[in-house]
């Protein structure tokens, strides 16, 4: 490491000894941007995925490094989307990784004015003893005309249509088994 | 989508996106495609680029319109209308596909003798019972068969008794009996549906839809001009049609339309339903939704003696497709029960709880606001910004004992205790509020595996990218823990109503840490197996109904085929036909085209080799083309069914439409339709003018909650009310916000609550671009900015002229950008067929200035009182008696 | 008296996103290495809060669609981000140049009775490349780079030149302050330190305006060949006045007299050359006449002539001469804020881009062409497409 | 490597916002504040530091060659705007520091570990391009995906642009491309459409650019400037009156000095 290495470094030394008068192109480069490389190619994997805004189904490519996603494009393979994405689309890395995604269980109590967080296990023991309390408690065996209905008007469900088809079929057999009839869907909106 | 559903059998788009590029017209009406769909929108430019011809029918002009060849505006609420004025002309001018109604519809088929129409009723079909405000279908069924004729769609299996094999013992001949091929019979569904549509010409569309009959006739023209054996055309649709009183109706105008030009079934025709959620159409097939099971089997209904026998009895068709009911009702109770469903206990079909009406999330709201309703989940749904009359929601929300969200983020419906309109107004106070409500950070799409539906029935599986941070996690996580603790806690009970959650199957395997359930065992469980040895079944031709093939949804059952995840495949779309068969799995039987059968002429061949698809190889015996057939393998075209012939082997070689009982697409519908056989213009339950067509205003079949918290406006021309709103998407957004108004990249780009207006209604109300407006229903009020433009104009309907004023719904008083939501300005009122919201056509009032004082709100709705001597405008006519709707009335106010 | 708006206290959502820096990503969930990550995000406020509603009509703009057609009015190129100290800069710098070449002139042919004269020139030479250095570095974005001026020599480039001549100037004024004095070779090294410098002093003063006129703002563009003669010429005046100011003997007035008067009377002269430069295109003259640029550049005007007008009057009293170098001073600094605000107007109107244009001002003044990039005709207004 | 550049039709732009965001997302942009402009749907307003991708929609009372519309004479046109990357760039001359290069691709690129926030370059450019942030002090435009490319990558918006408006390749493909789509436009009736700084011809004052235009309107609709010209291009004349300057200060004051000593009393 002499001062012709560091002098070589000097861009100006570098327009002497190539007689660059003009000092546009490379001899202005930086270390950085000689080296310079898109981050995917750091990605360990590149994982297959599908947008989950609207229908279209445009075909997603999710990069991954060390558990955390590097950038999310389209999918050129896909012969809908053809690895195109619109506004919502390109902006799934801000959805998926937004600072706005709460991570903790939140309660409300009656009548409370703030949230208090809960461990995940303690609140699905509450709400499993919630709906059990109100199904006991709103059960029909028969309606007023005295059929059969087998069924709880007093829970009801309201699901999005960004949930995936194996959630809704478990949601739809496990409420049905509940007897629980009120299971709704964004596709009625 | 029953509009689909009942006119070919499949609720379903009938094409997929890339074959719009086959279009030579394409028609965007009810969507704003090119800012919802802007990736799929490629496929119409690539059309266009081919030389296809664009229309854009719309209210206002769009990013869609801005590529329109011609964007023809018309009134919100009006397009049954137009689209029946574009029927008249194709049956007035002879330019329908003569061969193709002739033969793949039931244009030929008589109808009873005792079927009025609107013509003669002023508005009502025949059999309408004023009383319940709902039709008997008696006289609307074809002549010569006994019973109901079933729809192959879903809704109607249930809801007309006997609509099923019940209803008729007669085989297939029992539809080519009473046919009359020259379709001269005043009766023939063809002279029916001319007779309906007579009075819908260009001079009623201009009256009506305010669109200039020379627009019109351009429409009409290009449509006609692009149709036939050599040329299709498609339309798409998307909630612009859905969300009406109306909705279904106008999608079978459509559908009407279609099939006289005959496009369905051929490459560039079709009707292309643009669902607005990543897996909308899923959510159907696979259902969240009160009436169906999943595959499109109804819920059964409370009836006295019923059981599975019953059941099938009730909704197995004697013909087409659906003969095969049994084989999939059977094998979903082994699905879902198990090795305790039996042949003798009747596979257990006692366990599910039967339905007494209407169940939707509508009428929950209802209930929900009337306290009967104690626990919901809400889960990644934000109903307290998207769905109608947003404080009647919030209402409900604060009267239930427990509330369960699951989502990314605390969106309103979340927060709805202190962050709503009405609390920041002070009408409630948050200490008041007795709900005790849960949040579950919800896991994104990139945590978990699983599989989208898209907007084309295209299964696509997707991967896991990475862990869930925190306590998030998947849905199939919740559901799945939430059962095993329930199974837990009922474990020991010996009573009858917790028999079935003893008895369904929940035994999943779980993978990691969180114990996170594996998706891939629910979808081969979706797919279907034989009970002996746990095979997974190639698709629903195996499925039986002894008991020995269980499958959770028979219409995806294939999915799995073969022991593969179907679903999963990612053949680059270049190294594959334009269909692109081996990238995901679509439903049914991985076929992207449905009816496509119809593709070919009744003898088999390609109508036109531009238009070539699926067609008859005599050498080989067998249906080929690009696509799988839709359509019995090797049925040849000249088959014809035994007079006896029952179940499948009915359909005959030129019957394209195998769901139908009768294996042709319904012009006119026997069944199905709660509102009537043929579309009909009604105007919505808020209007700027009378109905120009009949005397009856309103759909008489609609959905009204007619309650003190749901204030309506007159029918017609309320002069507190002037304005017709419309309410809609921008490419920006999604939907209520929840994955959009937290994303800062996509928050500037609209950041906040507007309003568009046309510059005439800007300088008669004094708004400026760029200011403030209040907008005021009488169900509440919301300021917003204004955007004036000429994008809108005023339409000019029967001499008066019409201001139309656009509002996108995004936004809500949470989040990264926020404003009261739009959809609190909108009525609690719904299509009679499917209980979709009316949120595309209502009225309401725009002033200058910021939000109003804040005297409204759901518990305190107080509209201005009419002017003296407004005249009256009643939504129902004369004709229905009076006190039907007023007792109903009174009943709800005392309940209150 | 404002209406409630709906959802302003902030929430445990709020408290989470207080962190934000526009991009608002986790970093337990997603990594932010892409180019744009590492702009620096301080102010978690808008950066763009004087950004209004525009209350026009959109498509009425429309109206001016044959006449002057733009895009909402919004500005067709960037306003100037320099800070008051690039104006002051312009000023010192030039000042600095002059006094540099008087005092190397001095030296040369002035013999020792203006051997003081001469080291004065330098002194305020060395005094001001070192206070325009600190201007320049105060206003970059990134002053600890300041060094980077000096990477690369890029003749295409004014500031490239401007900072080697600078940087040139500064050096060789110091070392003829140091070694001027001194015998033998040092002695030799330092008078043609000094000289090197004097003769710097005239790009150094010159530059600056090539430095405002290589540029796309319309005002300055346009007066490409009139700016650097005004510059000079009020660097001299400039630079004649400073050093009038400062306490001096006969000998030296005799020579400030006629360098300041001159300097005066050619900076009024070319500052109507300026003028009358922009004015070929009224738009782009627009900022020389009116706003805050235009009561500058007014102020400017006014100020130099009373300096030279007092000057030439009759008299010898003190105060007169001071009274007239310090309005010379005043009029020379302010006619460098009134340029740069005048670019900065001009920035900001996208009629004096267009128009310039449209009337010959862009490359057609160079290239020669006679057609705009559409096709139609360079002259405006058009006629109407279609 | 050979010349890349942006190809951006702007008959096909529906005007989504794709590449914007794209952009944003692949480069990891800060966001540019929450406005409503009332400026049709840009609410995004220009170019700028952060904001190196902008659609511009445009509302005029003239009607679209090719289409019919039932609002009246009326017509709307989007257009992505975005760094032109110039043949001569008016950025790239003024940077005295040499952060702002020519590349390998004949693109225009600002090395954000060289600039020092000099702002020459903010006020050099003759589309308004490239601008300073200011509380990171550096100059930032697009890169045209610089790091993209080298692996053969589309750029970001490019690639996401759902209409194919937006076109990268090659150079001379692109210039072939928008030649055949201007000949089929105009056949189709679209007389109104051009080329915008396709090359050195069209646009002598910037050599053509890189990322060039098909326009409908005039250049000013757009906010585009008709007859740019990159400012060195002056800069001989300017250094001439610099020069002359020069000679006059030389002389006023080597006179000044020798009257000063011929006046000695």
């Amino acid at each position: 490491m002499g001062v012709l290495d560091l002098l070589g470094r000097w861009p100006v030394f570098r327009q002497l000894r190539k007689g660059d008068t003009t000092a546009l192109g490379d001899t202005a480069m930086s270390e950085r941007s000689r080296t310079l490389e898109p981050r995917t190619v750091r990605a360990d994997r590149v994982v297959k995925s599908v947008c989950p805004y609207c229908a279209v189904g445009c075909g997603q490519d999710v990069y991954v490094k060390d558990g955390r996603i590097l950038d999310i494009e389209g999918d050129p393979d896909s012969p809908i989307s053809r690895g195109r994405l619109c506004p919502k689309g390109a902006a799934t890395f801000q959805l998926v990784t937004g600072n706005h995604r709460v991570r903790d269980v939140l309660y409300r109590r009656p009548g409370g004015t703030e949230w208090e967080k809960l461990p995940l296990e303690q609140a699905m023991d509450m709400v499993a003893e919630r709906v059990k309390r109100t199904r006991d408690a709103t059960w029909e065996d028969t309606d007023v005309n005295g059929l059969d209905v087998n069924r709880t008007l007093g829970i009801a469900h309201l699901g999005g249509a960004t949930l995936d088809n194996e959630e809704n079929y478990l949601i739809k057999k496990l409420f049905t088994a509940l007897g629980i009839v009120q299971v709704e869907n964004q596709a009625r909106i | 989508m029953p509009g689909l559903g009942i006119s070919f059998g499949r609720g379903g788009a009938t094409t997929f996106q890339q074959d719009l590029r086959n279009a030579d017209c394409i028609v965007i009406q009810g969507s704003n495609m090119a800012e919802c769909h802007p990736v799929g929108f490629q496929w119409v430019m690539e059309a266009k680029e081919r030389g296809a011809t664009l229309i854009h029918v719309d209210p206002r002009f769009t990013r869609t319109s801005a590529m329109a060849d011609l964007h023809v505006p018309i009134r919100a609420g009006s397009d049954i209308a137009f689209l029946g004025g574009l029927i008249h002309y194709v049956l007035e001018h002879e330019r329908y596909f003569k061969d193709y109604v002739l033969h793949y519809t039931n244009a030929a088929n008589i109808i009873r003798e005792g079927f009025q129409d609107t013509e003669d009723l002023d508005g009502f079909f025949s059999g309408y019972q004023s009383e319940e405000g709902k039709y008997d279908i008696a006289t609307w069924q074809y002549e010569g068969v006994g019973g109901t004729v079933p729809a192959g769609g879903h809704k109607e299996l249930y809801a007309e008794p006997g609509a099923g094999k019940g209803g008729d013992e007669s085989g297939s001949a029992r539809f080519e009996a009473n046919k009359d091929s020259t379709l001269q019979h005043p009766r023939c569904v063809f002279q029916l549906l001319k007779r309906h549509f007579r009075r819908y010409t260009p001079a009623i569309v201009a009256k009506v839809c305010g669109v200039p009959e020379a627009q019109f006739l351009k429409v009409a023209e290009a449509l006609c001009a692009n149709s036939g054996r050599e040329r299709t055309s498609a339309f798409c649709y998307a909630v612009g049609w859905t969300q009406h009183t109306v909705g279904v109706q106008y999608i079978r105008t459509a559908s009407i339309l279609q099939l006289l030009l005959g496009n369905i079934g051929r490459p560039g025709g079709g009707i292309m339903a643009l669902r607005g959620h990543a897996s909308i159409q899923g959510s159907t097939d696979v259902p969240t939704l009160y009436n169906l099971l999943p595959g499109y089997m109804p819920m059964p209904h409370a009836k006295q003696g019923l059981d599975l026998d019953q059941y099938l009895e009730d909704h197995e068709a004697s013909t087409g497709w659906w003969s095969n009911l049994p084989k999939y009702a059977v094998s979903l109770l082994k699905a879902w029960f198990g090795d305790a469903a039996t042949k003798e206990n009747h596979f257990l079909f006692g366990h599910l709880p039967r339905l007494t009406g209407n169940h939707s999330h509508m009428q929950t709201v209802a209930d929900m606001a009337d306290g009967r309703v104690k626990g919901y989940f809400v889960m990644g749904e934000n109903p307290a910004v998207g769905s109608s009359h947003g404080s009647l929601q919030r209402k409900g929300l604060r009267e239930l004992d427990w509330l369960v969200v699951r989502d990314f983020t605390l969106i309103e419906t979340a927060e709805f205790w202190r962050r709503a309109p009405e609390i920041q107004r002070g009408d409630v106070k948050t200490e008041d509020i007795r709900t005790e409500v849960f949040f579950f950070p919800a896991a994104a799409h990139t945590e978990k595996e699983g599989t989208f539906t898209n907007t084309q029935r295209l299964l696509q599986w997707r991967d896991k990218a990475v862990e869930p941070p925190g306590d998030a996690r998947s849905e199939l996580h919740f559901i799945y823990h939430l059962g095993r603790r329930l199974k837990a806690l009922y474990a020991g009970s010996k009573a009858r109503k917790d028999q079935p959650l003893q008895d369904v199957t929940w035994d999943y395997p779980t993978r990691g840490r969180a114990a996170e359930p594996s998706a891939e065992a629910v979808l081969q469980e979706i797919n279907g197996y034989t009970v002996a040895d746990r095979k997974l079944v190639s698709g629903f031709s195996d499925l039986k109904d002894d008991g020995s093939t269980a499958s959770g949804c028979w219409i995806y059952s294939g999915c799995y085929a073969n022991g593969v995840n179907q679903t999963a495949r990612r053949k680059p779309g270049r190294e594959q036909t334009w269909v692109a068969p081996e990238w995901g799995w679509a439903w049914p039987a991985n076929r992207r085209m449905l009816y496509n059968r119809a593709s070919a002429d009744p003898e088999g061949r390609p109508w036109s080799e531009r238009k070539k698809y699926v067609w008859w190889d005599a050498e080989k015996r067998r249906w080929t083309g690009e696509d799988v057939p839709d359509f019995i393998a090797d049925r040849p075209p000249d088959y014809r069914p035994g007079k006896d012939a029952r179940g499948v082997d009915a359909l005959g070689g030129t019957d394209p439409f195998i769901m139908q009982v009768d294996g042709k697409a319904w012009l006119f519908a026997p069944s199905g339709m709660m509102d009537g056989p043929l579309p009909t213009h009604y105007e919505p339950p808020e209007s700027p003018v009378e109905n120009a067509l009949y005397g009856q205003q309103c759909n008489p079949a609609r959905l009204e909650w007619r309650r003190r918290d749901v204030p309506l406006h007159r029918a017609w021309a309320d002069p507190r009310y002037p304005f017709v709103f419309t309410t809609y998407r921008v490419t920006e957004h999604h939907t209520a916000g929840g994955m959009s108004r937290w994303l800062s990249w996509l928050s500037e780009l609209q950041p906040e609550q507007f309003c568009e207006v046309s510059p005439e209604l800007a300088a008669e109300r004094g708004l400026t671009n760029g200011g403030w407006a209040t907008v005021r229903t009488a169900r509440g009020d919301l300021e917003c900015r204004v955007l004036v433009t000429e994008r809108l104009r005023p339409l000019k309907l029967n001499g008066t002229w019409v201001h139309q004023i656009g509002l996108p719904y995004h936004w809500g008083v949470t989040g990264r950008i926020r404003a009261s939501g739009a959809n609190d300005l909108l009525p609690l009122v719904a299509d009679p067929n499917v209980e979709i919201q009316e949120s595309k056509a209502f009225t309401g009032d725009i002033v200058a200035g910021r939000h109003a004082t804040g005297e409204r709100s759901a518990t305190s709705a107080v509209a201005p009182a009419l002017p003296a001597g407004t005249p009256e405008a009643r939504r129902d006519s004369l004709r229905v008696s009076e006190h039907a709707h007023d007792t109903q009335q009174e009943k709800l106010e005392q309940e209150r | 008296m404002s209406p409630p708006v709906i959802g302003n206290e902030p929430t445990f959502l709020d408290k989470l996103q207080r962190k934000r820096d526009g991009r608002n990503v986790d970093p337990a969930l997603g990594v932010l290495s892409g180019e744009g990550a590492q702009q620096r995000v301080k102010d978690p406020e808008d950066p763009h809060p004087e950004r209004r509603p525009m209350p026009t009509l959109p498509s009425q703009l429309a109206t001016e669609r044959e006449t002057a057609p733009s895009y909402y009015g919004l500005p067709a190129v960037k306003e100037p981000v320099w800070i008051w100290s690039v104006p002051t800069y312009l000023y010192v710098g030039g000042a600095a140049g002059a006094a540099s070449l008087l005092g190397f002139m001095a030296d040369v042919a002035g013999g020792p009775e203006l051997e003081r004269l001469g080291r004065r020139g330098r002194w305020v030479g060395t005094v001001g490349d070192v206070l325009s250095s600190g201007l320049l570095i105060h206003d970059l974005g990134r002053p600890s780079r300041f060094l980077n001026m000096l990477r690369v020599f890029r003749p295409t480039s004014p500031m490239s030149i401007g900072s080697w001549v600078l940087a040139t100037s500064g050096g060789l004024n110091t070392l003829g302050l140091l070694l001027g004095q001194r015998r033998g070779w040092p002695g030799v090294v330092g008078r043609c330190a000094t000289a090197g410098a004097g003769v710097l002093g005239m790009p150094l003063a010159g530059y600056t305006a090539v430095l405002l006129c290589n540029s796309a703002i319309p005002v300055w563009q346009a007066t490409h060949r009139t700016l650097p003669l005004f510059f000079m010429s009020s660097a001299t005046a400039a630079a004649g006045s400073l050093l009038s100011l400062l306490p001096h003997g006969p000998a030296e007035a005799r020579v400030l007299r006629p360098y300041r008067l001159a300097g005066k009377v050619a900076e009024l002269v070319m500052g109507v050359a300026v003028e009358r430069d922009a004015a070929r295109v009224p738009e782009v003259a627009r900022p020389l006449h009116e706003g805050f640029s235009g009561t500058l550049w007014k102020t400017s005007r006014v100020c130099s002539a009373a300096g030279l007008v007092l000057d030439v009057l009759p008299g010898r009293a003190r105060w007169k001469q001071v009274a007239a170098d310090v309005l010379t001073t005043a009029g020379a600094l302010a006619a460098r804020f009134a340029i740069f605000h005048a670019g900065k107007a001009s920035a900001r109107n996208p009629q004096a881009t267009f128009q310039g244009q449209r009337q010959g001002l862009g490359a057609a003044e160079v290239a020669g062409n006679t057609v705009a990039s559409d096709g139609k005709p360079l002259k405006f207004p058009l006629p109407v497409l279609r | 490597m050979g010349q890349k550049g942006f190809f951006t039709d702007t008959t096909l732009c529906i005007g989504c916002k794709a590449c914007e965001v794209a952009c944003k997302q692949w480069n990891q942009l800060p966001d540019d504040g929450f406005h409503f402009t009332g400026m049709s749907y840009d609410n995004t307003g220009a170019l700028g530091s952060a904001t190196w991708r902008h659609v511009a929609f445009v509302e005029r009372p003239v009607p679209l060659q090719g289409q019919t519309t039932g609002v009246g004479d009326f017509s709307w046109l989007m257009m992505s705007d975005v760094c032109k990357h110039c043949q001569h760039a008016g950025c790239l001359e003024a940077c005295p520091t040499g952060a702002i290069i020519r590349t390998e691709f004949d693109t225009v690129y600002v090395q954000p570990d060289v600039c020092n926030g000099c702002g020459y370059c903010v006020v050099a450019c003759p589309f308004g391009v490239i601008s300073r942030r200011e509380d990171d002090g550096r100059a930032w435009k697009c890169t045209l995906c610089y790091d993209r490319l080298g692996e053969g990558m589309t750029p970001a918006c490019a690639k996401a642009c759902p209409t194919e408006s937006i076109v990268f390749g090659d150079l001379d493909e692109l210039h072939a491309r928008a030649e055949n789509r201007i000949r089929a436009l105009h056949e189709r009736g679209v007389t109104d459409a051009y080329l915008y700084g396709k090359d050195a011809e069209n646009q002598p004052g910037t050599g053509g650019l890189n990322a060039f235009f098909l326009l409908l309107d005039k250049p000013e609709v757009y906010g585009l400037p008709p007859d740019p010209v990159v400012p060195t291009k002056k800069a001989g004349r300017t250094w001439g009156a610099v020069a002359l300057g020069a000679l006059g200060m030389a002389a006023v004051a080597l006179g000044s000095v020798l009257l000063g000593r011929e006046a000695r009393p």
